[in-house]
Order: structure tokens, then sequence, then C-alpha cells
């Protein structure tokens, strides 16, 4: 994702073959499944990939500033508990709720972001700690899956509005738009500096270690809403989200483009990720691969998206290749 | 203002790391409108001074006072807005972000949304760079595209664009090839009645630009005094602590032409590299002359198989060889000694030792499991040849000063016993006691049969230490210089491309009119 | 005295700081089972720990691998996945004889080496990240062997297996010894052979071990084919301890395998951990399941209790470095390293 | 590569592909039936997956409808888009293993509503619309803690060997379980852990347990039984304990072997058996042909009740004759008896559960009338009551509590 697009040619952002990617997927399953192109299949499709895209957004920042967190599953089984228990308690619930799982969403990546930045713990491991903690405080609120999602947010939230425009889709445009703005923020660009070098970014004059915690907490928040959405999408609380939604959430990032070192790649393209992974498991049914192949037919096309997305890599080389030499010596007269 | 009252005074700083001591009740005042040259050797303590004024490290015990008021800077922030801004020797730029948005991190101005537009602020930016008469780089071309030198500069406009009452430029030069431009800058500044504390180990810019100087050894301030008569010897044997003054070695020549030469580089092209031929003899230490940018680096990777050749080969001993992976340069008897230390030299969670050992790390083996005697013994004799003493080798080597490092990795290079060493600039960033130990080093090593490919930005130890120099310029070899002609002037032209279609007369001409020596 | 104490902690190659943080580490861990003795007085016996001691040990193995691939700054997702294919393996080919072990367990290391070698390849040649390159596989695998097996093993595990992991010599149990063994052949091999040195030097810095000529491909394979290894034994060990296999037995080893070796000191971007510390990891979180299953609480608690001490003991080992650098200040002035400065600490 | 040639390379692959895909266009006139498994990997799904497979092609119904197992795994999601496929290929019939109880209403809600027959085994949804067959509603918490009671006399330390936490099940189970052990002060719960329906996991629990209580009495559990009790043998091979829980065939040899009953080994086997599968799939088929009409979408499964003296060996390869237990090495220790049921599920061989292939010669034969099931709010109904004795035992009669 270049700041700039223009004066020289920047390399193709592997957002763009991670889309491509998409596209030819969505075309295979149209071929085999004509009706999806309707709009409630389309609308189906978004609901589906909506909370994994919203959760692998809120990962991408946290991956952007070069650290890691586990703690999403945490995070969406306490939120999702909580829309199904206080949405249709309290009046207005829809939107109480929705401040508070955002809330409870940044005050844990807050957390997160107090241990890695500001004690220096690996974060991968922080965050593992505070995943276990989320998960049992979710089964504190609720036992057992059950609760109640308010009406309104089970509905209109899976619905479309204007006629043609899936609510998902609308909240995922809101998202990509929101993330361009973001990115030209003074927040977003402190991001992605603290991913790229973070020492060359303390000596700039930015807060490393607050760059770091604030990016914790708006993925936190993301994760919140993540929950949310689910509760929408199931119309019920459940304390145990499974560990392989946490895989996903990282194989949506690392499909979309982003690398785990930091500093590069974007919220677009995890969100291009997690419509893959959504779009992969209609098209190995549409395909009609079933049974232990879907799990085959999973690994491989995982595989496959990152080698795509490694073109990008390969192409910007060779364009790298072209351009002049970067480091060099000098020469000093004595 | 009262010229007369210092703008910046420390008192007694002091700073400790463990063990260490950076710095050892410094004090020192910068007056109004002056240039104060910040001398010493690596490790000397200037690089902490600086960020204790900085406000990146915080001094143990100390007082600063910033335009007569007390001055604790706990982040670059404070010190900015104290009036006191740095260029950094590191540079602190994001190679991922546009050249306009890291002119002005880390607050680049916003809209009415709190925004950053990128065109106002690219064409401020560009408004800026003219300004400052930096040409040829877009304002939104990614720094990490840019050459070394272009991100200096730019490095430096954003020490400078905050109008600061105080400038700090650490080794503003060390990748900077046009200094004038720095030096009117600096002029310019001076003129409007801003301090600057210049860091530097080059004599010559001291005397340039500053009218005092301040020197620092082992933390220590060991000399505050006029520039003017002082001489080149008093500083270098103040600098080092050293009462004999350090010499390049004596050159006799060892070349050997009975035996085939060492390393024969016939015709090869890779990227940035084009159609290169030329030999290594035993007993010769070859120079590369090139100014930045002109495929050398590209060279010495292509000798050792670290990017691919797309045609031509290279023969050593006589015998063609394949290469490549360094492994199999190493076999072959080429080891490079590289460009980047701290990320292609060093392995850091190491000890020194275990950095010395790695590449023959099996001669220590036996069953492939480590001795630890042989290894010790093996590390030692590593040691011994670069001068390197054993109380360096248990420590993680990251906690040497980079001069020691550097001197870690040609023992481990030279204990592989190779056929000809590469080395890329090794005296970068090397302290001045260590360079002479370097070059010693190099002479012994071609001296006892050995053949070296010696590149380096400084010219001076291109005329002393090579046998013969050869000129690259974009990316193929346009000159070849003997030991008598060699001279600065000679080299600087050659490289600049000048005389890209020299006849050997010309050069010789050259040589005259030159400082030879 | 307190300085000839520092300066050997300090300067002396083998007790690197590390091994500071596995020796708190244990230290955590016999805390806990102090614990323990107090909330039940009649806990303790040598049996006793023996027993939870067996059940740390297919953690112990599993984690080695995980911890010569974090080593190299990878993770590896795939170990639930391969020690459960291992335990399907042994049960499905010996079923239930003794003799077919003789081939059997052969094939079956080999087959789980082998997908460790498949992970080493793609990461190593095709540039796959090892997150998705693991996980990929691993899931792939899964995929396989649900196909061959229908989900779970219809053949019983070789008795030998079982009486191994049950059995004693000379009072000790068979399983404990196994532990001490690989305790010392891990840490001997990750620590003392050329192999491992360089596996530490590729996870320090991948760009100088390319320039040095390590053959950084070469063992980035072996390493995921060891931790393959690895997690077929402990597959193995585990279909042994519960005389039966099923597809899912292994699941539950993945998080903690790594765990154990962030919590034992190790670094995940590479180049720095023991294997010490990783037992120690393992051990510690033996122990903290131990009492949190002994102290009798909602679900919710456990996990609450468990994060919360994982973050403790993360948040202790990050002071430890405080307690290292005041042992360091205890050094003489000119014992110090002219130029010694520590690189993160002069940023 | 450039892009252009990829995109000629995909292009390549998709036509060589897509006239495979048009397996569903053929075979207009058969039904279409789905089985949705969530989890995968473990005996019990296995055994009920392969049950249902092998009925699916045992005749008259391998000529009569098209069968297609999918995975979903564990995340409720990919079980929703499943489902969303399903309803839009065209199913006549889903069997599935829901992994909530309320999740999955929404789709369910949808497919039903476009006439397709939904049937959930062993777990439950509260979809009024979708059918349940399970055993959930029979009490397996109360029922087995009551027994275990029984043969304790009322006192001693006993350790709660949860399922998964988080889940339905184990909720309602561990509630009436609690019910019972709460009543007896002499009852005293030592340790609990969740054992994940996993047999490794209890093992390594119960042991860590003993060694922290080396005095325990009893073990209750829903599954990992066979675990569970193997860690007592190991650790305490002189003195074992009562215990209740699963079927795995090498629990039921240990229970009626006479040397472990002799070191005090009582065992209940009951627990809900993977053949609650194929009694779903032959009910929804039933239901499908018209054949049957259900009054009430909770079907409930009779819960399996084997104590050590109703222990027989088989010698063939079915449960005949009223043997319940296969000898050693015929089977793996894992093996759940419960999968086959000679009821119900006549059809089923010991092959047709371990791999899914029909029994040969067999035939579907009809079901008798099923037993419809209590109400449990939240678990199988949304707005309803649940019996008021939902905690009490009904198969054993409880002894009163000593003062």
């Amino acid at each position: 994702m270049s700041q700039s697009t223009r004066g020289q040619r920047r390399p193709i952002p592997s957002s763009a073959f991670a889309a491509l990617l998409y596209g030819i997927m969505f075309a295979i399953y149209l071929l085999y499944s004509p009706s999806a192109i309707s709009l409630a299949g389309i609308t189906d499709l978004l609901n589906n990939t909506i909370v994994l895209a919203i959760a692998a957004a809120g990962l991408t920042l946290v991956i952007l500033t070069a650290e890691l967190d586990l703690s999403s599953v945490g995070v969406i089984a306490v939120t999702n508990v909580i829309v199904a228990t206080v949405s249709t308690k309290v009046p207005g619930g829809a939107f109480i709720t929705l401040i508070l799982v955002c809330l409870i969403g940044l005050l844990v990546g807050l957390i997160n972001g107090w241990l890695v930045a500001f004690l220096g713990l690996q974060s991968l491991a922080a965050t593992l700690g505070t995943m276990i903690a989320c998960q049992g405080v979710a089964l504190l609120i609720l036992e057992a899956p059950g609760g109640e999602v308010a009406a309104f947010i089970m509905n209109r939230l899976t619905d479309t509005v204007f006629g043609f425009m899936p609510v998902a889709g609308l909240i995922l445009l809101l998202a990509v738009a929101g993330w361009l703005l973001f990115r030209r923020s003074r927040l977003g660009i402190a991001i992605y500096a603290v991913g790229t070098d973070a020492l060359a970014a303390r000596l700039s004059g930015l807060n490393v270690k607050a760059t770091k915690w604030l990016a914790f907490g708006l993925a936190g928040m993301a994760y919140g809403l993540a929950g949310y959405m689910l509760g929408a999408q199931t119309g019920t609380g459940d304390p145990r989200i499974s560990n392989s939604f946490l895989l996903y959430v990282f194989a949506a990032v690392a499909i979309g483009g982003t690398p785990l070192g930091g500093g590069r790649g974007g919220v677009i393209g995890s969100v291009v990720g997690a419509g893959i992974l959504t779009v992969m498991q209609k098209l190995l049914f549409a395909v009609g691969v079933a049974e232990f192949y879907t799990n085959i037919f999973n690994g491989v096309i995982m595989i496959v998206a990152i080698l795509f997305g490694n073109l990008s890599a390969i192409l910007s080389l060779r364009q790298k290749a072209t351009m002049s030499q970067h480091r060099g010596g000098q020469l000093v007269p004595n | 203002m009262d010229s007369s009252a210092p703008i910046l005074q420390a008192t007694n700083l002091h700073k400790r790391y463990g063990a260490t001591t950076a710095l050892d009740e410094v004090s020192f005042s910068l007056y109004p409108g002056e240039v104060c040259g910040l001398l010493g050797e690596n490790g000397a303590g200037k690089s902490t001074l600086v960020k204790v004024l900085s406000g990146i490290v915080i001094p143990d015990a100390g007082e600063i006072i910033l335009d007569r008021l007390p001055y604790h800077p706990r982040n670059i922030l404070d010190a900015k807005a104290a009036g006191l801004s740095t260029a950094f020797q590191e540079l602190s730029l994001i190679p991922t972000l546009s050249v306009a948005v890291n002119l002005f991190l880390p607050k680049p101005k916003v809209n009415a949304l709190r925004l950053v537009s990128m065109r106002s602020l690219e064409e401020e930016a560009s408004a800026i760079l003219n300004q400052y008469g930096i040409t040829g780089v877009s304002p939104s071309a990614l720094i990490g595209d840019l050459p070394l030198a272009a991100r200096q500069r730019i490095e430096i406009v954003r020490a400078m664009l905050q109008n600061p009452r105080v400038l700090l430029l650490d080794e503003p030069t060390a990748a900077l090839s046009e200094r004038e431009w720095l030096f009117g800058l600096v002029d310019g500044l001076i003129a409007r009645g801003t301090s600057i504390l210049y860091v530097t180990h080059r004599l010559d810019e001291v005397r340039r630009l500053c009218k005092r100087c301040i020197m620092l050894r082992n933390g220590k301030k060991v000399l505050e005094a006029s520039t003017a008569g002082m001489t080149d010897d008093d500083v270098f044997s103040k600098m080092a602590g050293r009462s004999v003054v350090e010499s390049y070695p004596v050159r006799e020549s060892s070349i050997n032409d009975s035996a085939p030469p060492v390393l024969e580089v016939r015709h090869i092209s890779a990227a940035r590299v084009n159609e290169i031929s030329f030999a290594v003899r035993r007993g010769e230490v070859l120079g590369v002359v090139a100014l930045e940018g002109q495929g050398q680096s590209a060279l010495f990777k292509a000798l050792v198989g670290l990017t691919p050749l797309k045609q031509g080969h290279l023969v050593v001993d006589g015998k063609r060889v394949v290469i490549r992976s360094p492994r199999a340069a190493r076999v072959a008897g080429l080891v490079l000694v590289p460009e980047e230390r701290k990320s292609e030299g060093i392995f850091n969670d190491l000890s020194t030792a275990a950095n010395i050992s790695i590449p023959i790390i099996n001669q220590a083996a036996s069953f492939d499991f480590i001795r630890g005697k042989r290894e010790r013994r093996l590390v030692e004799r590593g040691a011994a040849l670069v001068d390197l003493h054993s109380r360096y080798l248990p420590p993680n080597i990251d906690a040497l000063s980079g001069g020691n490092q550097q001197k870690a990795i040609l023992a481990r290079s030279l204990l592989t016993e190779p056929k000809c060493l590469l080395l890329f600039d090794p005296t970068r960033g090397v302290d001045v006691g260590t360079k002479y130990n370097i070059y010693r080093v190099i002479r012994t090593f071609v001296r006892e049969g050995g053949a070296a490919l010696f590149y380096s930005t400084e010219l001076d130890e291109l005329v002393h230490l090579c046998d013969r120099c050869i000129v690259i310029y974009r990316g193929t070899v346009v000159a070849e210089v003997s030991e008598k002609e060699l001279s600065p002037h000679v080299l600087l032209s050659l490289a600049a491309g000048h005389a890209s279609e020299a006849t050997q007369s010309m050069i010789t001409a050259n040589s005259r009119n030159g400082t030879s020596r | 005295m307190n300085d000839i104490l520092t300066r050997s902690l300090v300067s002396s190659r083998t007790f690197k700081p590390e091994t500071l943080t596995a020796l708190l580490v244990l230290l955590g861990a016999v805390l806990m089972m102090l614990a323990m003795k107090v909330l039940n007085p009649g806990f303790g016996s040598v049996q006793q720990i023996a027993a939870i001691l067996t059940t740390s040990i297919f953690l112990v193995v599993a984690a080695y691998g995980q911890g010569l691939v974090i080593l190299l700054g990878g993770i590896d997702l795939s170990i639930g996945v391969v020690m459960s294919i291992a335990g399907m393996m042994i049960a499905g080919l010996t079923n239930g004889s003794n003799e077919a072990l003789t081939w059997a367990l052969p094939v079956t290391l080999i087959s789980c080496t082998a997908i460790g070698l498949l992970n080493g390849l793609g990461i190593a040649f095709l540039k796959i990240p090892p997150f998705i390159m693991t996980l990929a596989n691993g899931t792939a695998f899964f995929g396989v062997a649900l196909g061959v097996t229908a989900g779970s093993s219809q053949r019983t595990v070789a008795p030998a297996l079982q009486v191994l992991m049950s059995a004693q010599i000379g009072g000790i149990p068979v399983p404990i010894g196994l532990i001490g063994c690989f305790l010392v052949a891990g840490s001997l091999l990750q620590s003392r052979t050329t192999e491992g040195r360089k596996l530490y030097a590729i996870g320090s810095s991948l760009a100088a071990a390319r320039v040095v000529g390590l053959p950084i491909e070469a063992l980035t394979i072996a390493a995921y084919g060891v931790s393959g290894l690895c997690a077929g034994i402990a597959g193995l060990l585990l279909a042994g301890y519960s005389s039966s296999a099923t597809l899912d037995m292994g699941d539950p080893f993945l998080m903690p395998t790594i765990a154990a070796v962030v919590i034992g000191g190790a670094c995940v971007t590479g180049g720095r951990g023991l294997y010490f510390g990783t037992f120690a990891g393992a051990i510690f979180l033996s122990a903290l399941s131990t009492i949190i299953t002994v102290l009798s609480l909602s679900q919710g608690w456990r996990n609450i209790i468990q994060g919360g001490i994982i973050i403790i003991a993360l948040i202790l080992q990050t002071k430890q470095w405080y307690l290292l650098s005041i042992v360091n200040r205890q050094l003489p002035g000119k014992q110090s390293l002219d130029g010694v400065l520590p690189q993160n600490s002069e940023v | 590569m450039t892009t252009f040639q990829w995109l000629v390379t995909v292009a390549a692959v998709c036509t060589l592909i897509a006239p495979e895909g048009r397996l569903y266009a053929q075979n207009e006139q058969k039904y279409k039936v789905f089985l949705d498994m969530s989890y995968s990997g473990n005996t019990w799904q296995a055994a009920a997956a392969n049950g249902i497979k092998a009925l699916a092609a045992t005749p008259p119904y391998d000529k009569m409808i098209e069968f297609k197992t999918i995975i979903s795994g564990t995340d409720v999601q990919r079980q929703i888009s499943d489902i969303q496929s399903m309803i839009a290929a065209g199913a006549k019939a889903i069997i599935l293993y829901p992994l909530s109880p309320t999740a999955l209403n929404r789709v369910i809600h949808q497919a039903c509503s476009k006439g397709i027959v939904v049937f959930t085994y062993d777990s439950t949804v509260t979809e009024p619309l979708a059918y349940n067959v399970s055993n959930i509603t029979a009490r397996y918490g109360a029922n087995t803690a009551q027994w275990m009671v029984n043969k304790l006399g009322g006192k001693g330390e006993i350790i709660f060997n949860h399922g998964v936490a988080g889940t339905a099940v184990t909720k309602t189970y561990d509630e009436q379980a609690y019910a019972i052990f709460k009543k007896y002060p002499g009852i005293k719960i030592v340790g609990d852990f969740y054992g994940n329906w996993n047999d490794a996991t209890s093992q390594e629990e119960v042991s860590k347990i003993l060694a922290a209580h080396p005095n325990v009495d009893g073990i209750w559990t829903v599954d990992g039984t066979y675990g569970s009790l193997q860690a007592v043998v190991q650790n305490r091979p002189n003195r074992l304990v009562v215990i209740a829980g699963q079927s795995n065939n090498g629990y039921r040899l240990m229970m009626a072997d006479p040397a472990l009953q002799a070191k005090g080994l009582q065992g209940i086997s009951s627990s809900a058996g993977p053949a609650v599968g194929g009694y779903a799939f032959k009910v929804m088929m039933e239901v499908l042909l018209s054949k049957k009409k259900l009054t009430n979408h909770n079907v409930e499964y009779p819960l399996p009740w084997v104590e050590a003296k109703d222990i027989k060996m088989c010698s063939g390869d079915r449960f005949e004759g009223g043997c319940n237990v296969f000898p050693e090495g015929k089977v793996p220790p894992l093996f759940l008896d419960t999968a086959l049921d000679p009821k119900f599920l006549p059809e089923l061989s010991l092959d047709a559960v371990q791999t899914g292939n029909p029994a040969a010669g067999a035939m579907v034969q009809p079901l008798p009338d099923p037993k419809y099931a209590d109400n449990l709010p939240g678990i199988n109904c949304q707005e309803c009551k649940a019996p008021a004795d939902a905690l009490e035992p009904n198969l054993v009669s409880p002894i009163p509590v000593a003062k």
C-alpha cells in the first residue's frame, strides 16, 4: 500500500493480487452455482464474511506495528455473549450494546497494548494470556450457548438497505472507507512508521509505545465489533469461539498481503483475504468437494493464495532491479 | 541576545549502561551562533551525548540549561519544543513512507478532519526541497527507494526545518558526497544565530566549520580547544589516547606474478553490473573506486553468489569456478566482508567467539559435537590475527564497539583461510585506531600469499593501501590506475566519470597535476 | 566473592540470561507445587509428583520441535495434527501386535518427519510464511488422515507402547526417565552441535547467515523435519499412555507448545532460547494446569487464572532483566569493555 | 510468469473442471440429502457419521437418495455457510450435528420454510421447525449421579469430569449431577476438570487429581471414561473406583472383569451413543418419505444403560442375542459399543459403523413409533417449560440421605 501514487511507479500492492484471486474464485463459484449472484446469495456471502473480515481488519492494525495479537477470539467471545445477554434487556439495546462492546474491546486491546508496549512483553505470549482470560470471562457471563440478541440487530444488520445494498456490505464499505481515511491520519501514518522501523520512528519523534498501545486498542475495538456482528448473524451468544477461527483471522491477514513483519500491507487486503477464505468454503461446496477433501483443499488453497500474493513481491523485485541501486558509499578526498 | 552567555550549557552529565560508563562527568557550553565540533572515536560517547541532549536517553546525573532554563527532555518532542533538533547518524527516516511525510514527522499538518492531505503536504515538501537545494527527489517518492545520500540530506533538512535554536548534526556527512551543500546550509544557519553541535570524526570538516571543538574519549571530555593551530597528529593522538601517531602500514609490494591470478573475473554481468573483467594477483590489494551507486555493491554480491550472474565466469587460482552461493564462494576461497555490518555482518544474539567460529565450526567439532576447548583455540587464533583482545570474546557481540565488531568479522573471514578477501568498505564507522589495525591485517594477509579486493569510500585509504585500483562507473570498469599513478584527484575525477573515455595518457596527465605522494 | 560470582554470571559463556529465566520458571513451578501442598497436606509424595511429571512428557517432547522452529523465527502450527496422525498410524499399523512395532515405529516416525519436511520445503523454497505453511499443511494432512481412517482408529495400540508409559525401572517411572534423556539429548543437540549453533546464527540474522554461507534452506527444512519428528514421538507416547488414538488427541497440545517455548525465555523472532527453558516452560504449564484442576473452580475462573498467571510469568521474566542489570552494575569499572553499549538501552 | 499468463492458466484450469461441476444436475428424481458434520476426528463423531453413511447406502435408500457428507469444522459461521449452500443446492433433507442450540436457528428456519426436512442428532436446536433426535432429555446426569451415590452409600470423595465448557450438553448434565451430589453431604467433589470428551486429556487430568487427592472413591464422567479409569488403574492399581460414563468397549470389558471388580471397580455404561445418528437418519427418512408424521419436534433416543451384570460377550460382528461387548482385540478399547443398536438399527454391522459401508444383504427396517422428549428451554425449545422433576433421576431410585 503505497503512500502516494504519483511520482515513481509503485509495485502493485499485494491486495490487488488478493482481489484478483477473489475475483477468480468468485467467478468459478458462479459458474457452478449461478444462483449465488442473486441479492440473497450475495447478502448471505457478505454476512458470512463480515465477522472474519472485521476481526482481520483489527488484527491488521496490530500486525502493521510488527506485533501479534491472539486475543481476537477471546474478545469476540466476550462481546458476543454480552450482545446476547444485554441487548434485549435495556431500552435502545442495539445501540447501547454497540457502545458497550466497543468499549470492552477497547479495554482489552488497551490492556494488551499496555502489556506489550509499556511492559515489554512478547505480544504472542501476552495476548495468548489475555485470550485465555477473556474466554474465561465469556464463560462466566454465559455458561452455555444461549441468550437472546435484540431483533433489530439480528434482522436489520443481516438484511439489505435501499433494496440493493446488504447491510454487511455497507459496513464493509464503511470499514474500508474508514481505513482509507485512517491511513491519512497521524496515527495511521505512525502505525506504518512504527512497524517499519521502531527506532527510526522514535528518533523521528513518534511515540512508539503509544502508537502500539492505540493500535492494540483499535484492534480490540474491531474484535468487539466482530463479536457484535457475530451476534447479529447467529442471534445468540456462544462463549466458545473455536480456535480455528483464530487461525482463519491470521490467514486472512496473510493472504491479504500483510506480512507478519509489519510496516507493509493494509486493511483492504485483509478484508479481501477474509472474503477469499469465505468464498473458498462456498466454492468447495459448489464444486462438489465434500468430506475430508474439504480439509485437503482448504490447505492447498491457502498455500496457493499465498503463492499468488508472492507474485506481487516477485514483480516488484524485478522492478526494483531496474531501478537505481539504493545503497552505496561515497568518495571523500582527504 | 547576549552573545557571551551560552545558549546550551551541560554540567557533569553522567550516563552508565550496566558496567559501561558512556558519559563521565561531561560538561560543555554552546554559544549562540557558533559551530562547535564534537570529536571522538566510535564508542567515545558522542552518540550518547547527542541522544541525551535530544531526549532519547535520560542521563543518570547532570544538569542541562537551555536558553537559561533548566532542560530535562524526556523525549524528542520535549527537545523540539525547547528549540533543539537533531539529524541523527542512524537516519531516523521511515523507508515505507514518502519523502513528504517523513519531512513532517512526527506531526504532519492535518486538515479540519484531522487527516493529512498528501497533496498539500507534497506541495509544501516540494517547496522545502527547492529551498534547501535538493533536486531530483520527488516528494512522493518512498524514502526506501532513495539513495543513501538523498536520505541523509532529507534527514538534515528535517532537522533544520524546525528553525531550532540549537541544532545537533551527528555525523551528517557519513553518506554525503557533496559536502559543500551542507556547509552552505550551516553557514546560513550560523548567520541567523543558530548554534550547532557538529559531531564528526573528520578533521577537515571541523577545520572548515568550527572555531572550537570538544573531544570525548571513553566518555570523558579530554579536550576543549580552538581549532586554530591544532595539528592532525595532536588530534588523533588525543582521540585514540595513544602517544604514537598511527600510520598506514608500509606497502612493500608482495605481488607474485609467477602464479596465476588468485581471482580472475571474466566478463561478468549481473543486475547493475555490466561486463566487468579484472584480475587480482597473489599478494595484491586491488582497490575498487566508485562514487556511490555505481554497481560496486552488486559486483561484490555477485562475486560471492548472493546475486546470480547473468553471464561471464570466475577463475580462481587458474581454475574456473561456478559460484551460486556464498557457501560455494567460501569453498572456492572467496570471502566477503559485507557492507552492512549490523544486518549482514554480525549475529547479534551470539557471543563474539561464536560469531568468529561460525563458518568453520565444524572444524571444532568431533562427531558433530562442538568441543569447547578446540573452539576456544580456534577463536583465539583468529582473534590474534586481528589483534582482538580475548576479553571481548565471551560477551554478546552486540555489546562491542563497531570497530571491534569489524575485527571479529575479519577474524571470522581469515579463519576460513580464504584465497581472496572481498572487503566492502571495512572501515566505515570504525574508529581511527582500529582502522590502522585493519590496514595492517589486510597487508599482512596479502604478504603471506593472499589477495584482496578492497572497496572504500575514503580515497585516502585506497591511495595508501592498494597496489592498484580499478574504477567503476555505471556498472562497468572505466579505468585502471597503477600504484604509481594513485592519487585522490585522479581517482575522484575518474570515478565521477569525467574520464570515462580516458586514455592512459590522460590519467598520467591528471596524476601529474594532482597531489601525488 | 560477590564479584567473582557476578563475573561468572555475566561472562561465562554457558550461563546465559536465558538460563536464569529457565531457573526462575522452574522455581515458579516448584512454588505452585508448594502451594498445592498447603491446599492439600496429603499431597507431595514422590509417586504423586511423578504422576504429574509423567503427564508433562508430551508437552516436553512436542515443544522441543516448536522451540527449534521458533529459534529460526518460525512457528509450527501442524504439531497437534502430526501428534494425532502419529497415534493413529501406530495404532493402525500395529493393530495390537508388538512384533509389528519393529517396522511400524520407523514408518510412523518417518511419515511424521516427512510432514515436517514438507513444511520446511514450502517455507525454505516457496517462501510461504511459516504461519500459513504449517497451518495449511496441517489442515491438509488432517483431511488425508480423516479420509484414511474415517476419524478414529479402529485398531488397538501395541501393548508394548502402553507398557512403556506405565512401567517403572528401578523405582523410576519410564516416562520420567525418558523426559530426562530427552532433556539431555535435546539440550546437547541444540546447544552443543554445529547444526544447533548454526540454527542460532540463522535465527539471529538471516542476512548475515547468507553472507557467511550457512546452509539456511537445509537447516530450515531440517528444523521443521525435527519438529514433525518430535510431534510424532509425542503422539506415539500419547497413544501409548492413553492406549488409544483419535484424530483430535493432539489438538490440545498446540497452543501449550508455543506457550512453553515463550515462557521458557525464547524470543519469537528467533535467535534466542534454550531447550532447558522450553522444558521449564512445559513443567510450569503442567504444574499450572494441575493446580487449576485441583482448585475446583468454574471453567471461567480457571481460564482467567490461567491467562493471568501466564501474563504474570511473562512480566516477572522481563523484570528479571533488571535483576541482571543490577548484577552487572556491581562489576568494577575497569572490568567494563570499552565501547560496550547494550544495543537496546542505547536507543 | 506474467499476470496474463497466470490468468490464462487459471482460465484453462477452470474450463477443465467446469464440466464435472454439473453433478447436481442429473439424478433429478433422487432426493438430495446432506449430512453436515461439525466436529470430525473423534471416535464418537466418526462412528455416528459412519452409521448414517452406511444407512444411506443401504437398500432401498441407496436408490432413492443422493447422499453427501459435508464437514463444517468447529466454526459455527462455516456451518451456517454450508447450510446456506445446501439450501441453494436444492437439498430435500439435512441431517446435522449442530454446533450451537441457537446460532443456527435462522438458517435452519430458512431451510424449513423451503420445505427442507431438517433433523439434528445428539445435539439439539431450539428452532421449532427442525426435529431434534437426542437423549439430552433422558437425564443422564441425574441418573448416573444417583447411581454413583447409591453405590458409594452416600459418602466419598469424587472427581467430576465435565465435558466441554460452554456447551449446552455439559451445562445440562452438570446441573443435574451437581443437584444430586449436593443432596448428600457425605459426597465431596475433590476435583473437577473439563475433559473435553477426550480420553487422553481425561487421563492426564485424573492422574493429576489423584496425585493431590489419593483417596478418591468415585469418578463421574460424560465421556473420557476409559481414559479416566486408565488413570486410576495406572496410579492406584489396587484400589479402583465407582465410575459412571461412556460405553467404550475397553471400559465395558473392564467393568465386567471380576479381577477388577474385586479391587472395587463398579461401573455404569450409559451416555449418548453414536447410534443416535443412524436413528435420527432413519426417522428423517421416514418423515421425508411421508411414512411417518411426527407430532412433536423433539424425539428422545433411549439412554443406554448397561451395568456390569448386563454385559455379555459377542462372538460375531453384531450384537445378537443380547450381547453388548466385543472381545479385546476385535475392536480398539475406545470403540463405542453404543454405535450399534440391535433394536432400532439392525441394519448396521460392526464393519458398517467402522467404515461407513453398508452391511451386505441388509435392508432398512421400519422403526417403531418414536418416544417424544421432554422440553428443555434453551436446549430444544424456546418458549417452553421444563418438567418440574427435570433434575430428578428416572432410572434409579435414590437412597435416603444419611443424617
